[in-house]
């Protein structure tokens, strides 16, 4: 009789907690308003990232199209991935004097981890981290960039 | 036990072991002769009694291999490595043990994948990650001109 | 009566003496088998699509997300699109397969299916046989398709699919028992097997009112098991995505693949209908006892409007169930049945009889 | 095939009810690339045999090429789901090395930052393993709460999953302006959404029915086979490593060692749920009292260890993550090795599963909370 109880009482106590299952999910089926999904490409207007969030690697240039960067290469050293690639170049200084600035700053953001390294490394603050998270291309060479824009020169005042 | 009494117990208790302090944890070194027996009394012995074996590191000190036991007890709470060398570069091999410790056997694995370290009474020495045509990456003398680039 | 206007008999009955009079008897009974076959396939086409579609929804809605949007207003288009993209799919078919059998098996299954959508009362007159074994015939057929399913997995040459086939098997063989004894309950209750007869018996209250306790048992055993022999989760052990791949369809694509598909929705449909049948009243309008002004209200309401609401809503309680519980494993499957549905349902069996025999019912 | 024929030989061929069946690289509840070879005798599991490389990165061979700074970020890629653990693993260890002492605002941070990977993971673990066990549901649930957590991590440390937040001397940034009060709300959400977790599944009689007496695991087997984390702790292998060898700010906060004897796949599956109520409890001890001060110290532009060898193990989510570092002297390290929870744990499914059906080798990978990459590294 004591284990006919008990099997009687294990039905009801499983069926009660099936019950107290199915509440849960018919709590947030009778209240689809709160949806957690977030249709993408539609919502891409009011889409903000945090200002922290790192998407990849840009040079930010001034209206006079001047950057920050001067070429010391010391963001090449700090990338563990061999994304960034300096190639510098001699310029006569109006003083007569030979000087290596940049000549072009690429960055391979196929091989970045975006790992953070370079931005806290560079010691003028050149380049930063972007927001922009849609890389997505057809061509693996579109991803290969050149951040310092043509024709850039190094802003004025700038400590080498 | 702190790592001072762990020290003078070890070296009166294993004479022939090189027994010094390291950074955070008693080393000791053995033979390899030696390995397998200092493994079992590590174990064994009520004042040391190391039954959880942590960590397995197969390192390639460049004029010998060697692999580095950490072992820990859970009774007494205390660490100590335990490490064993060879000499022999081109087929090097130790005692394995698999069978004091069963979570060595797949280190084991690991360490004869990565290093080449022949295991010797292995129940199932296979290569653990690679295929059978690679070399054994964490040596040393690892040359690989295709897909390492030098920088 | 307010609910003749529904009456479909005049309209079939007309169309029978129309065909009878321009044609042979011969050619008029063709055209009429015809006739009753594509609308059965239309119907059983579009219901499906519109299940599976229901089914995405109401599950995204238990999950807290929106579900297909894309496709159409509101993602409407979505199965249809679907259904496209699988036509035209490559049929892929594993090497060593038993060629026969594995292209046999979805008709196999899906005939089963067909067979036993034929049975069902949707409204007074739309019913294409209604014979006096109705629900002997509605359990031998539905257990056909596991025959399907049995030379699914075996001629797929897979050991998933023929692991899920075999699970199936014992799944359906163990809870075709259950289903056919809740309904025997009811057939007491009911002192009929014939679908319209069970119908008409729930005019004043359904019987899921009128036989309460015991009545009330076999509704939930059946919806147990029912949900079990349509291989939906929880006990969908057959294609247990987690453990099996696909089970006994992993070896399908295309339109072979949908016609597994199809298949369960449909007898997703049969499960609920039969159900909505025998212990909801089938199209029946909701009557109390003596409330005239609420009946009449609710004979206003068409039978097949009736019909069709009691069916999706017992679907979305089996959706409910799939959406919510963890799947059962193989050995509980059978526990469940042989120590639980199995002793219930027999008590309960000798319960209904006690109350059809002191006529403790309403 | 290779391995069928050599089976078929170590095993005195199989019988002629038994067969084999490769479960993964490609298979719904591995996880990602982990090959199960099993053995079968109608549902029963008769053997498992892990295959692992299938995503073997020579994380530790990288290792050896870059400075301590740069392994910080492989340490990310490995189990992904306790980045800032392994992170963090590296720096304390580069910091022994150096002697470097941080300051307590760091300790408290990475010590909160710790926690939260923990609660994610173990949410992330939660709805898998619901979706494992079936209940499809659970994983929505789960992740629904995770990405609080996740939008947490990306305000303060910029990226989701691959954080990189510590660096050797401290920390990659300072927490941001918003960091606490979403840190205190989440806590109050989650707080609400736990028991839920309880309601959907943990109370749940068909889950508890598949997970009572399975998969057992005694407390001998757990330490033999180093199983660590909540799976050994669920045998009754205190091996929290918070506790054990106490770093950054774990001295300083009061919480339980979830322990239980009973060392089945329910108990597995109910440490998890408990240690993400201790958790919360240690994020709400430390959230308001963060100190003021810097984030890092300021360390070398090139950081050297000393000759020696450093080890640091640290409790992730998964159990004992321990990081040995031999230092030759040189900004490269001479070899790291990574003491991956993963590695350990698996090897235990054999044990575990023998016996049992195939479900519940699927509920029992499960409760061991595998991360491939973590395994193969």
């Amino acid at each position: 009789m004591k284990s006919f109880i008990e099997y009687i009482a294990s039905i009801l106590k499983g069926l009660w907690t099936l019950l107290v299952g199915m509440k849960v999910t018919a709590k947030y089926f009778f209240t689809p308003w709160n949806h957690v999904t977030q249709q993408y490409p539609e919502n891409r207007d009011s889409l903000v990232m945090f200002e922290r969030f790192r998407g990849e690697v840009i040079m930010p240039h001034t209206e006079n199209n001047e950057h920050l960067c001067t070429g010391c290469g010391i963001c090449e050293i700090n990338c563990p991935n061999g994304s960034i690639e300096i190639i510098s170049k001699s310029i006569l200084t109006p003083e007569g004097k030979k000087k290596r600035i940049i000549d072009q700053h690429i960055y391979h953001l196929g091989m970045c981890t975006l790992c953070n390294l370079c931005v806290k490394a560079c010691p003028t603050g050149a380049i930063v981290m972007g927001q922009k998270f849609e890389h997505a291309v057809w061509d693996r060479a579109l991803l290969t960039k050149v951040l310092n824009q043509p024709g850039s020169k190094i802003a004025e005042g700038v400590k080498e | 036990m702190t790592n001072e009494e762990l020290q003078s117990y070890l070296t009166e208790r294993f004479t022939e072991a090189e027994i010094k302090l390291g950074t955070q944890y008693v080393e000791m070194t053995v033979t390899a002769a030696a390995l397998h027996e200092t493994a079992l009394q590590l174990k064994k012995l009520d004042k040391l009694s190391f039954d959880y074996l942590f960590c397995l590191t197969g390192v390639d000190y460049a004029e010998n291999m060697g692999i580095v036991y950490h072992l820990e007890s859970v009774e007494h709470r205390h660490v100590m490595v335990l490490k064993a060398k060879t000499a022999d570069r081109v087929s090097p091999a130790l005692d394995t043990v698999s069978d004091v410790w069963i979570t060595a056997k797949y280190h084991e694995r690991e360490a004869y994948d990565l290093l080449g370290i022949h295991f010797n009474n292995h129940t199932d020495l296979r290569r653990m990650f690679l295929d059978d045509s690679w070399g054994h990456p964490l040596r040393k003398d690892y040359v690989d001109e295709v897909r390492i680039v030098e920088r | 009566m307010a609910f003749n206007i529904y009456d479909f008999t005049t309209l079939t009955h007309s169309i029978h003496v129309g065909l009878a009079e321009s044609f042979s008897p011969v050619v008029a009974t063709t055209i009429e088998w015809v006739i009753v076959g594509v609308s059965y396939l239309l119907f059983v086409a579009l219901f499906g699509l519109f299940l599976v579609y229901a089914e995405r929804k109401v599950c995204a809605a238990f999950q807290q997300r929106l579900g297909p949007m894309r496709v159409g207003p509101w993602g409407l288009l979505q199965t249809i699109a679907d259904f496209i993209k699988l036509l035209m799919k490559e049929l892929i078919m594993p090497r060593k397969a038993d060629w026969f059998l594995y292209n046999l098996a979805p008709f196999i299954v899906i005939i089963a299916s067909f067979m036993a959508i034929a049975i069902l009362p949707f409204a007074p007159g739309l019913q294409s046989f209604d014979f006096d074994i109705g629900i002997f015939y509605l359990t031998a057929v539905s257990s056909v398709g596991v025959i399907g399913i049995l030379i699914a997995g075996w001629s797929s040459n897979n050991k998933y699919s023929l692991i899920g086939a075999m699970r199936s098997g014992a799944q359906i063989l163990s809870y075709e028992l259950s289903v056919s004894l809740s309904l025997l309950t009811m057939v007491i209750f009911a002192g009929s097997m014939q679908f319209s007869t069970i119908v008409e018996g729930q005019r004043d209250a359904w019987f899921i009112f009128s036989g309460h306790i015991p009545a009330m048992i076999a509704f939930i055993i059946f919806l147990i098991a029912g949900t079990a022999e349509t291989n939906r989760g929880p006990f969908d052990l057959a294609e247990a995505e987690s453990e099996l791949v696909a089970g006994f369809h992993t070896e399908y694509s295309g339109v072979k693949f949908a016609m597994f598909f199809l298949a369960e929705y449909i007898n997703l449909f049969i499960i609920s209908a039969v159900a909505a049948t025998v212990f909801l009243g089938g199209w029946m309008p909701l009557h109390f006892g003596n409330l005239e002004s609420f009946n009449h209200v609710m004979d206003f309401i068409p039978p097949v409007v009736w019909f069709f609401g009691k069916v999706l809503f017992v679907i979305f309680v089996i959706m409910w169930f799939k959406w919510t519980f963890p799947r059962l494993r193989v050995d509980q499957i059978l526990t469940l049945e042989w120590k639980y549905l199995l002793p219930i349902n027999l008590v309960n069996i000798l319960l209904m009889a006690l109350v059809v025999l002191t006529k403790f019912h309403f | 095939m290779s391995e069928i024929r050599e089976v078929i030989i170590n095993n005195d061929r199989l019988a002629t009810d038994e067969y084999l069946v490769n479960m993964g690289p490609q298979h719904p509840s591995t996880h990602g690339v982990l090959r199960l070879l099993v053995r079968l005798e109608g549902e029963k599991v008769l053997n498992v045999q892990p295959h692992t490389g299938y995503i073997h990165s020579g994380i530790e061979k990288m290792c050896e090429a870059i400075t301590y700074p740069q392994i910080i970020h492989l340490t990310d890629r490995m189990d992904y789901l306790s980045a800032h653990m392994n992170n963090e693993a590296v720096a304390l260890c580069v910091e022994k090395a150096l002697q470097v002492e941080v300051p307590d605002r760091v300790k408290y941070i990475r010590t909160i930052m710790d926690e939260l990977s923990r609660l994610a993971s173990h949410q992330l673990w939660w709805c898998v393993f619901g979706m494992d066990m079936g209940a499809l549901t659970t994983f929505f649930y789960g992740l629904r709460d995770r990405e609080k957590i996740l939008d947490i991590f990306e305000e303060t440390c910029g990226a989701r999953m691959t954080v990189s937040y510590n660096t050797p001397g401290g920390l990659m940034f300072d927490i941001h302006p918003n960091f606490q009060k979403r840190v205190k709300e989440f806590i109050t959400y989650f707080r609400t959404k736990l028991p839920e977790y309880d309601k959907l599944l943990s109370g749940n009689v068909i889950l508890r029915e598949r997970a009572e007496g399975i998969g057992h695991l005694s407390l001998k087997d757990a330490i033999d086979f180093g199983v660590t984390g909540p799976s050994g702790r669920a045998s009754g292998f205190s091996c929290d490593m918070r506790k054990h060898q106490p770093y950054s700010a774990y001295p300083l906060v009061k919480f339980k060692e979830i322990l239980d004897d009973r060392c089945d796949t329910l108990a597995r599956y109910e440490v998890r749920i408990l240690e993400m109520y201790e958790s919360l409890s240690i994020i709400e001890q430390l959230i308001d009292n963060i100190p003021e001060g810097d984030y890092a110290v300021k360390m070398k532009g090139v950081l050297k260890l000393p000759e020696g060898e450093f080890y640091q193990r640290v409790e992730s989510a998964r159990g004992e993550f321990g990081v040995y570092i031999v230092s030759d002297g040189k900004k490269n390290p001479y070899r790291v090795k990574f003491r991956s929870p993963g590695f350990s744990n698996m090897f235990a499914l054999n044990k575990m599963a023998k016996g049992h059906k195939i479900a519940d080798l699927v509920a029992i990978m499960s409760t061991l909370d595998l991360i491939i990459p973590d395994i193969d590294r």
